[in-house]
């Protein structure tokens, strides 16, 4: 109880802000689809599966990445490394054949993980004992996993025929799909990680000033390669998932969200220079922009006006943030 | 006996600049010795050497019948070295329960998964920080939003919260208030009487006096010599410390 | 029927190419009286398409006209569609086969196939490339990124039409400029520089023609280097005009746009229509570039 | 002479390592041009050219984004700031005609900047006034100038006839292509303002505590607009020179080059948390880019190993730069 | 006479926390205010309202005939208001003579265009920190490299090198040695007799009675009364210091 008064318990009401915009823009579509269509937006099993996909995929890519975001570093190696594990999972069933059942998906599953880990591997190693930037560590195993996911493919995509592998990806239980299931699952580990763990506090820690981490004696150096394996390994699931969904595992599966997954941290509450940013933030991100995705196609707004509004939505989702400072007073 | 640390012929190089050379000294359990010396004289990279934030350029560092030197901060940590830094190397956007345990959190276990016991850290912060004469308004709040006094508490008591058998302390009282300051010095002396070894950075001759066993005096990097206090004064002190200067 | 409405999904929003089928698409919806919406997602890509695509099925048009953006990965994509009941066309791209209707294969659904033939353009443009430079010579291919299937299907023809009629000609490692013109001309010049007897490129969209034609000018190989150009917006057709650009293979969009809609239209008031529609190519070079028939085809950007 | 004493002069001494760099892999591909084909890589006017003018290019998107960069932020909005003036410019110069001449050109340049520096006013406006982070507050803009461009264009180019822009884009003066010499011209000045003007000192201290500048008493909130405005003038001048060398305005033309655009100031040593970084680095940067593009084409080496190359090539660019670190034992 | 600066009823809240209220004190020319009181009591707070860096939530500051609050940093030195923040607010990646100068660079016409007088500037840097006992090793190395006191001398010399009529010190020895704390202690002296008024943040006793015209005892963020030098004693201070939180 006793940390529940004062600013506290302000804070995780303010904190609330960023739901209540999505909840705003989610009003604000339903109204419109109501007084335009006459039907509800919201209010359809098939709209909120939508949604939740399409965020899901966002996710995968998001999660890890907060983890590093949080940590003063960044990611960009998530891009392919989505590809790239997707590539893997799907030479590997194709190798088997359609036949293989479960077991060979499995065993894909595990490998294209594996091929994940690797790159998380590399990005920890440069970024923890050889010292480089983040920013250009992980630019250069961008283009590595690029190349290598295309090499080992053969060339873009690698289709497959594997009704497991399809189930994975669009398979619903209980209404939930599962690529929905699995980015929760994942978020909730990581929501954990982050805010119940010794390793979340360190990730704070050395988000805002690595000399305290470092003198307090932690392992900063196995700290990094343990983030930036998670983060390949969220992002590796996310290409398992495409891998399943589309049934093809194509070298770009990532590239194209890799924008809006970071989009989706900094809407969540991260910051450039580290020491900030929660998973539910990241989670709220993502969904925010799924909507306004789902929502300004479903609204019949020309695609050219699109881009101006996600830009303007963005930037109102932020301004509404700030405000919640200034009404409360906490800025000078 | 042996003494509990020595270091031995230590130097430091930064580029072209030799901040610390030819430093070597000892210290006993229980005994506070007092890094003294004029500003840039070299004590901070010392006793960065000996917690392990440097690594000497040449010199080496035996701790407790073990070599230091080479170690990671980590394991001169738990070989029970604990440093209070002139920076105080705080995580900002962390309360002073949790910079407090940096390092060493405490968890409790929900079914059968560890949760940091964020409240727990928080009240023992509030009772070390008493214990040292502060109160912080909101505890909850992170300590950037703490005074400078404040801040330098949590410093002191995130070294003293440990059983050590050595506590470096760099400059700990240079923010605090009268009263906290008398609650330092009186620590340090209950924590000599337990046996623990003190290295004391300060410029207070008073509080330099009334803690020291040994005055080691630092001049423009390298030992300018060494006194008990009964065998010396101020004076004497400062004009060491200029010693090297003229 | 007033108020019938389709959807047209392109490949990407972006692109002379869509931009013209829309055009097309709407002269036949202004024509027929009916409506025609235009959604799609910025870049030609299967995860930016879906969610599109899910939103357009959200709004239950009563048909939708789409370029999927892969044959694959789009069939799971498109079922949905179908299982909502809503007719699916595909334009320009294809999925499974692209034979519909036959009761085989996984992305069978469709109702029909309008389009012209990625692949057979990209033979066009390598039979006129080989002829413009007699027969033999290095050539090479400028694509976008791997992963596009329009234009690897124009680089996938005009390779296999080379290999099986023009044995005298090399083609050269095909190089990937991210859509980026100034990325093609640079590359067009480390080409030439490591190949001085370099005859000819195939741009194989706007932007890989347009850097590759200003690589050729800037290296003042204009006269030596054959540029062939895929898809012929008016930037392309002034560099035919300016002798930048020696061809570009012009497919219809407007065309396909058109037949899209009306055999939506005729699938809507019960009319039988065939699974796949061809249409054409034109050959835009010096020649023919100020012909008042030629001007049609020039693409609206 | 006096501050190039110790340090300072060792330090100015190793900034070349990244020129060596250059170097190294100029001379890497020299050898292997001399013993694979027997031609010269780098001795011909028109390799430098080429190479020059693909710098050039990246180059103006990221001396804009040098400054922001140092300062702590980031600009993303360039991508396509650079279009939303390309297009810009070529609607004037097709409003008035092929006929126009040099005036008409040149009212088309103004009205092009013009409108890269609106974008610029709202991205400073947005990160100083209503404290937006700017990845969020320039994502935004990013979003708007790409709708705007596409709008304004009614579809994604605006093709020109003008023997002017075209003159402007691809015309040689004494052996140097004009848009290197604007490049060049652009990046004198702004390593003019970064290391001997008052302007460039707030940039830096910005960077590494905005309270230090701020209680020195300097105006951060007009300084960070003209940051953001200089930034975007930056990449309209690259959407000018574009629609100038293509006789075309596309609004996508800065998109692909963004992620260069940022390697080249990274690999010019600047970081993710601002107070770092250098004018003549970027520079370099851009330069090292644009060589590896070519280069490697120019090898020969199939196209998706090019993908794995430049990522290493990135890498080591960096850990050389580290290295010297080491050697002189900087770090602990 | 008027007096040079006047604060009234100065308040602060941060979120739910009343950090300062009721703070009324003037400061006439000549004359040096100490700011006195424990950790927390406020003193950085209201210091903080009076250089622009906080706005008051209550109450005004008045300058030289003017008002204060509500102006910007920038016109608060421009004034003639010059501060030295216990944090030193130093741009770590400068050296000391852009650090000194930061804000009012000196620059050279080549050609007609300015440069930044870097040199030139450095040397004054050297200079004023000479003159308070300092030598940096290199000065043309940032100051993130500089030790603790090093740093704290060039945040004064900041504040001391330009034209003031009100110089505000934060704790400004902290880190000092102490032949440079007398160095520092002479100079307010010095800055008095030329008519500078200035408001000193100390915990440390016998310089608060050195260089004190008036003490001005804050309490848990209010004015806990305020004596002359010359009427009190150490313990009265302490006890007032400890006042309120009894
Ligand atoms: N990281 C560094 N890089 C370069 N020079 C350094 C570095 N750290 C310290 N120095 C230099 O080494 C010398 C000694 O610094 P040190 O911090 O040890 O002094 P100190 O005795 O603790 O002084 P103070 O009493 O002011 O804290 C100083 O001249 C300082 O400028
Ligand atoms: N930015 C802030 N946000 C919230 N609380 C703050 C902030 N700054 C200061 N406080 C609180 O206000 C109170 C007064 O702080 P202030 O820094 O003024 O104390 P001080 O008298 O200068 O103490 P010290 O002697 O330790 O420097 C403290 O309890 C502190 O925790
Ligand atoms: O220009 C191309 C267009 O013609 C094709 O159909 O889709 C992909 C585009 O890049
Ligand atoms: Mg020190
Ligand atoms: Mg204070």
């Amino acid at each position: 109880m006793s940390e529940n008064n004062g600013t506290s318990f302000l804070k995780s009401l303010l904190n609330a802000w960023s739901w209540l915009f999505l909840i705003l823009i989610l009003g604000f579509f339903e109204l419109y689809a109501q007084m335009e269509t006459g039907n509800t937006f919201l209010f359809r099993v098939y709209t909120l599966q939508s949604i939740a996909v399409a965020a899901s995929q966002i996710l995968l890519l998001a999660l890890g990445l907060t983890l590093v975001i949080v940590a003063g570093h960044i990611d960009l190696s998530i891009a392919f490394t989505t590809g790239f594990s997707a590539v893997v999972m799907a030479l590997v069933i194709r190798f088997f054949g359609p036949e293989g059942g479960w077991l060979i998906v499995i065993l894909a599953l595990g490998v294209g993980l594996l091929a994940a880990i690797v790159v998380g591997l590399i990005n920890g190693w440069l970024v923890a004992f050889i010292n480089v930037p983040s920013f250009i560590g992980t630019l250069g195993t961008y283009g590595i996993a690029r190349g290598v996911a295309l090499i080992v493919a053969g060339g873009a995509t690698v289709s497959i025929r594997s009704d497991e592998a399809r189930e994975i990806g669009n398979g619903i239980i209980l209404g939930f799909p599962i690529p929905v299931l699995i980015a929760a699952a994942v978020a909730i580990v990581f929501s954990y990680l982050l805010t119940h763990t010794k390793f979340g506090v360190h990730t704070y820690a050395l988000g805002a000033n690595r000399a305290s981490v470092e003198r307090a004696g932690v392992d900063v150096k196995k700290h990094l390669v343990i983030l930036f394996v998670l983060s390949a390994l969220t992002a590796g699931i996310g290409g398992l998932i495409y891998t399943g969904r589309f049934s093809a595992g194509a070298a770009n599966a990532g590239e194209p969200i890799l924008l809006y997954a970071v989009a989706a941290v900094f809407i969540g509450g991260a910051s450039l220079t580290g020491g900030q940013g929660t998973v539910v933030g990241t989670v709220i991100g993502a969904i925010i922009i799924a909507v306004i995705q789902f929502g300004l196609v479903f609204s019949g707004l020309p695609p050219y006006w699109q881009f101006v509004a996600v830009g303007l939505v963005i930037i109102v989702a932020v301004v509404v943030d700030q405000s919640r400072d200034r009404l409360t007073g906490v800025s000078s | 006996m042996t003494p509990l640390l020595s270091a031995k012929g230590l130097k430091k190089r930064f580029g072209g600049n030799e901040a610390v050379k030819d430093v070597t000294f000892d210290v006993n359990e229980g005994e506070c010795v007092v890094l003294a010396g004029d500003n840039g004289a070299g004590k901070s990279t010392v006793i960065k050497m000996i917690s392990g934030v440097y690594t000497p350029t040449e010199g080496e560092v035996h701790f407790d019948g073990g070599r230091l030197t080479g170690k990671s901060a980590e394991a001169i940590r738990t070989a029970g070295i604990e440093t209070i830094y002139q920076d105080l190397a705080l995580a900002d956007n962390l309360d002073p329960g949790l910079n407090l345990y940096l390092g060493r959190e405490k968890t409790r276990r929900i079914l059968g998964l560890p949760f940091l016991a964020r409240e727990e850290m928080r009240r023992d912060a509030v009772n070390v920080l008493q214990s040292l004469g502060i109160v912080v308004p909101d505890p909850t709040a992170p300590v950037r939003e703490m005074s400078g006094g404040q801040r330098q508490a949590i410093a002191i008591a995130r070294a003293i919260h440990w059983q050590a058998k050595l506590v470096i302390m760099d400059e700990p009282t240079a923010a605090l208030g009268v009263p906290e300051q008398r609650e330092v010095m009186a620590l340090i002396e209950r924590m000599k009487s337990k046996g623990v070894g003190i290295i004391l950075i300060s410029h207070n001759l008073p509080d330099i006096f009334a803690a020291a066993d040994r005055i080691i005096v630092l001049a423009r990097g390298v030992v300018a010599g060494e006194r008990r206090p009964s065998e010396t004064n101020d004076e004497e002190i400062v004009r060491m410390m200029m010693g090297a200067t003229l | 029927q007033e108020d019938i409405t389709i959807t047209l999904v392109p490949g990407l929003t972006t692109d002379a190419f869509y931009i013209t089928m829309n055009r097309g698409a709407q002269a036949a919806a202004e024509a027929l009286g009916i409506t025609v919406d235009f959604q799609g997602a910025e870049e030609f890509d299967p995860v930016l398409q879906t969610p599109v695509l899910d939103a357009v099925i959200a709004r239950q048009p009563d048909a939708i006209l789409i370029a999927p953006t892969d044959s694959v990965q789009m069939i799971e994509p498109l079922r949905r569609a179908h299982d909502a009941g809503i007719p699916v066309i595909t334009v320009d791209t294809f999925i499974g086969d692209g034979n519909y209707q036959d009761g085989a294969g996984d992305g069978d659904f469709p109702i029909s196939y309008i389009a012209s033939d990625n692949i057979a353009g990209g033979r066009m443009a390598a039979r006129f490339m080989a002829e413009q430079i007699g027969g033999e010579g290095k050539v090479y291919v400028s694509n976008v990124r791997p992963g596009i299937s329009t234009t690897d299907q124009r680089e996938e023809g005009f390779k296999a039409e080379m290999a099986e009629n023009y044995p005298d000609v090399e083609v050269l490692e095909t190089q990937y400029n991210e859509n980026d013109a100034s990325l093609a001309a640079s590359q067009f010049q480390a080409v030439l520089a490591r190949n001085p007897d370099i005859a000819g490129v195939f741009g194989a969209n706007l932007f890989s023609a347009l850097g590759a034609g200003n690589g050729v000018e800037g290296a003042q190989k204009s006269e030596d280097v054959t540029v062939i150009a895929f898809d012929a917006p008016k930037s392309i057709v002034d560099n035919i005009s300016s002798g930048v650009v020696d061809a570009a293979i012009a497919q219809h969009p407007a065309e396909i746009g058109y037949y899209g809609v009306v055999t939506a239209y005729a699938v809507l008031t019960g009319q039988s229509v065939p699974t796949s529609i061809g249409t054409g190519f034109t050959v835009i070079d010096a020649d023919n570039v100020n012909d008042e028939d030629i001007a049609k085809f020039i693409y609206s950007e």
